[in-house]
């Protein structure tokens, strides 16, 4: 090939390439806003509430290395609550400054195969 | 062993590295001396660069052997092949790549994108660089699979880089590989001032508006959405953005916490140490000691300046279009390199405007680079590959 | 390189997949989003589903190629193969449903089954369901290795059906392991009604003694005794049953414990996301859109009917045999699909009985299962595979 | 096949494999209660003391991920102890309720290898 | 399947292992029962001898098949293999046990070896235990590869001993591995008495100056100036030394902490499972139940005294050389057996004076010995290999 | 091979093996020491400090699993002291025989990677 035609394909395929990648992103844009209506037209007042609660963190302090999930279940809230109470009286600060994101017990809670390996605590909840 | 006890240590002195030691090899170790030393104290992406460095000088001891293949005497292996030829199959069969992608999907948050769809054009006005630099390595004489893969050093994604040129130019690994990470290394000095030559002050400090919070559903129809238009697009970038996907949804769902955990830290690093160390093992004397080498430094560093140029001049079209609303210093973080091409945004910001915070809203653009230097890696590969 | 630009274009739109996209896997795409519905949102096994089902999105996309093998010309990869054909390779030679079992068995606690080892026949009357939907199966027209296949759904053990499977009919493979999933997740629903019109009110209200408690030394020797006895009887379930018996070693003997965690964390979560996606992906339209599938996710429903009725009927006449010191339902949890299973013998038997805790005893039953199982897997593969 | 043999062939797999699995699973009965047998004549209270002490534990907290296996040493059960005492004074709670199950030192402390790792905090302490 | 049914029962019976058991094969599964009591009970390391032993018990069930390899027809898989013979693959092309060291180096701290670089030739001398347990191997019948792999043992390093053999006697896999971790389980009470016979009272009561600090430079450059040393002079010892010291300077860069954690964490324990099971299923009765397997046992306690007497007695004369400063105790942790033989010394030592604190002087040798075992394994490989 | 012959060429093995590996580790020992030397006429007070420092530390708690690095950022030594301080308190020791090694923030503060998840945290700070 001479210089000629590289220039000449080199720039098609520029062209082609760019074109490619903003038309791809432009689909992705449309189906985005799309989604976002369509999710946002039906729950307008969803996912606020989250983000407050993130803006109030100004100090998160993460006990136990594993979940990323705030566990729901009333027992781990009643110990969250109990742990963040000692850690900010430790610390002296108000409660709510803090947030112990999660304690682990025994191999992960949230994980659906451990739940075998903690019935003999359940159990004896129960 | 009928041998004189003389005559033994001869051989054996003639079986030492030392005796066939080239002074290209010798040169090569000082070069992964020199990346060793920027990975450590410079902290120039060390996680890749350090296992680089080492796998380059692994690979120039001579006679040690350890990327050669096996021998093979009539479908029997006679000699078993060394240690990283074994562990480089995963990145020759591109397979390492891609699970670095899962790994990195399990942790980005596009949350910033969905905010502010806008920024996927962003993303995609910093691919430029990939292509002006394409153009150039033509230019250069490079044929059009390796122009290919010295292109993709402009989108500031290393596994991208690798994914293409294990495919298109597996000769290219080693420098494209160094080029690329030494480069996302250097961003910050790189950007800046190409920000700063091409927006004026009043833009910079143009202050934009907080983002809309994010629903869990929107994240959650993100990745699916992304994959199916990305790889019906695409086909060749499947591999790429459906990892980079199902590595998202294992974020986004928070059902299935241990598989996202795993993805993100022990996979990826055992990936990574395998992926450096054999990425840098191809960087034999013969193949990395060449005024190509130099031409693809020189290539990759165009190619980064290009992509923050053309993210730059768009955020300037935009803020234009949006009447002021949009601050165009948010443009570079286009390229990718997450997060360090975000924070330069923030950082120039905050410079002209201490009050201004961009480090939110350049993280858009910063991931969209992402998805657009896989569909842009897609191209490549769907015309050459 | 030298056609216009239009033809470049036009060839380039020819060469995407939504010009290739067939309603056979654009329906396939739907079905992979309801299951990824059913695993996020339902929560129905989601470790296992939501893989499953973006595996099976990745697999439909056209030309994207991620399951094919690579091309070879004379002895050379001409072109590497498709990611997820690589990672498939673990599926294909049986290597990871037992590493599976690995983990499974360095989580699982044999006590409460050592402290009651009557609990085993109940484990062994659960398997009645997976005989009786082989049976089923040979009637509907599937060949010996389909039937078993099939019947193994009723096993309520995901990796011992995939294994199974992947040896005797890997066209299958998509809707058993979707069925077997789904079906695990829905035994709070399917087993309570059956329990109950198979039992007595006064049956479910018998209140069990407490369990002995038992040494280390027992725990221990368990599981070498298990994989010798059913090693030596079934050869062909010695892979499976060998591996849940080495990770309960790891787990009993204490002294390993790096190599336990390991296995039961990290090891398996590798494991899992690469067997779940690769065994969704194996669901291409071809073979999942057919009449067979119906037939299988028909199969599987009875195939945990009659599992249940079985331990439950054996529980009955154990009960009637000790005396009325059994409360039949713990029969049920044989079926395994460990804890499940043994957490609905305790919620229906506590319904009736507010003080009765019959959790720990259905555990035996339940872990019984597991073993029972991989017997049945055994069986199948010496007579099919 | 027709269906007869389809059905004469089927029905003998079901008794075959049917009776094989009872058959494996009564052979593991067998042992096992030999081995209960054979174990507890020789020690006939073991095992019981474990099962008490769970019991009376309400409350697992677990401070680190890692470690299943209660530490025996000295100086680790004195630490235990001390952070035992220090999170249930937190908390407002006996002692009794309350069981750190382990406190991970440098990278793992169940591990042999990383035994060599640690010679210098032990040779501290000779 | 127009067969009877008593005829299909009883070729049910004669496919079971019970109707195959050898008397060998019992005998065998008695041994590795043995071998589980003693990584259970008595803790021989535990980590390693545990798989092992389990892997000899599950290769040894009669037609299990699971070191078997796939058979064959016309390049097509017809059935697959064992599910250890895949893992197996693992060991025999040489990539696990340099994964071990790549682990091993990220928990190795060679401080005290800087701080007294003397040390090393302690570290030396003990491996003459490996060469004179290799003369004795040969003068009893054994072939040159396979007395190289018997003269490891005395280098106290399993990963160094499995390798080695898995290159140069792979049929002698299953005796040399169990000696290797029985004996480094042993070197409490194997040294002792060597240490007491070959010095003073005088001489085990010095106490020696404290160590100098080590820099983290000096921490950093060790690794590779080792690698490119031992690599120059022996290409055959390159993988090992190569990846001991790519985990090391894991370990000593500080910023790649995540990879470190991952190699020395996650990584080995996968592929201390993986190889410790498969290496004890080489142990098939056939290779283990000769004579052959009893002079290795022998030889390898031989091995283990001369490698403590080689230390010991280099201590001495370094004692004397030096005017008493270093005490010889410290030489027999040169066999390495980390950092069991350097808890020997102080122990021995102590008791003769309670203020003397050995360890960490005792560290310099014990880590140098796994240096001096990779270099010795790296002769015999480049002669024999 | 008669047992001369074995004799003579196990010899010269023994030899030549013995040697090499003496060889080889002198060649580090005269590496190690210039090395030595070279670093330490720069710079002769390196390293001595961090020695002392864990001199003075008899214990060592490590909150969280993760990280080896002691972190630099004023940020975190200002957590760090915090929560340092609180565990002191509650261990009615004083302060500077406890080194509080890492907190763990959300997924693993040493990791490049894992910078991009906390933009959040940080924006907030800036
Ligand atoms: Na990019
Ligand atoms: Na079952
Ligand atoms: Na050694």
């Amino acid at each position: 090939m001479n210089i000629l035609e590289i220039l000449e394909s080199g720039t098609k395929i520029m062209i082609i390439g760019l074109a490619t990648v903003f038309i791809a992103l432009s689909g992705i844009v449309l189906t985005v806003t799309l989604i976002s209506k369509a999710v946002n037209y039906e729950r307008p007042n969803k996912g606020k509430a989250k983000t407050d609660i993130k803006e109030n963190s100004n100090l998160e302090i993460k006990v136990a290395e594993e979940t990323s999930k705030i566990e729901t279940q009333a027992e781990d809230e009643e110990l969250i609550a109990l742990i963040t109470a000692a850690v900010a009286a430790s610390l002296n600060r108000s409660t709510h400054n803090v947030i112990v994101k999660s304690v682990n017990r025994i191999t992960g809670t949230g994980s659906q195969w451990s739940k075998a390996g903690r019935y003999e605590y359940i159990s004896s909840k129960l | 062993m009928d041998k004189p006890l003389w005559e033994v240590i001869v051989d054996f002195i003639n079986q030492t590295g030392f005796a066939h030691l080239t002074w290209q090899q010798a040169v090569m170790i000082g070069v992964s001396g020199v990346l060793i030393y920027l990975a450590i104290k410079k902290e120039y992406e060390p996680l890749l660069l350090l296992p680089i460095a080492f796998g380059m000088l692994l690979a120039n001891l001579p006679l040690a052997g350890l990327m050669e293949g096996p021998i093979m005497e009539e479908g029997e292996v006679k000699q078993v092949g060394g240690l990283l030829y074994y562990l480089y199959q995963g990145v020759k069969l591109g397979i390492f790549p891609p699970l670095i992608f899962l790994g990195i999907g399990t942790m980005t948050d596009f949350g910033p994108l969905l905010a502010n769809p806008k920024s996927f054009f962003l993303g995609a006005a910093a691919q430029a660089g990939i292509f002006a630099a394409f153009f150039l390595a033509l230019l250069l004489g490079f044929t059009g699979p390796e122009a290919a893969s010295i292109g993709i050093i402009g989108g500031a994604d290393g596994p991208t880089a690798i994914y293409v040129t294990s495919l298109l130019a597996p000769e290219l690994l080693g420098p494209i590989a160094v080029a690329a990470y030494s480069y996302m290394a250097l961003v910050p000095i790189i950007q800046p001032p190409i920000m700063r030559a091409l927006t004026t002050k009043a833009e910079r400090q143009i202050v934009m508006e907080q983002l809309r919070p994010v629903s869990k559903l929107e994240k959650i129809l993100f990745p699916i959405a992304v994959t199916l238009l990305g790889a019906l697009l695409l086909p060749s970038t499947a591999s790429l953005l459906g990892m980079l996907m199902l590595g998202n949804i294992f974020r986004e769902s928070l059902v299935v916490d241990r598989l996202s955990k795993t993805a993100q830290n022990e996979l990826m690093n055992i990936v990574t140490i395998f992926l450096g160390v054999t990425v840098g093992a191809t960087a034999n004397a013969e193949l990395f000691l060449t005024i190509g080498t130099l031409k693809i430094v020189g290539l990759g560093l165009l190619a980064f300046g290009f992509g923050t140029a053309g993210g730059t001049l768009l955020g300037k079209l935009m803020c234009k279009l949006s009447g002021g609303k949009i601050n165009p210093l948010i443009g570079s973080a286009g390229v990718s390199a997450v997060p360090m091409a975000a924070r330069v945004s923030q950082v120039v910001g905050q410079k002209e405007n201490p009050n201004n915070f961009l480090l939110m809203h350049a993280m858009g653009p910063n991931v969209a680079g992402v998805i657009g230097s896989a569909i842009a890696a897609g191209v490549f590969i769907s015309l050459f590959g």
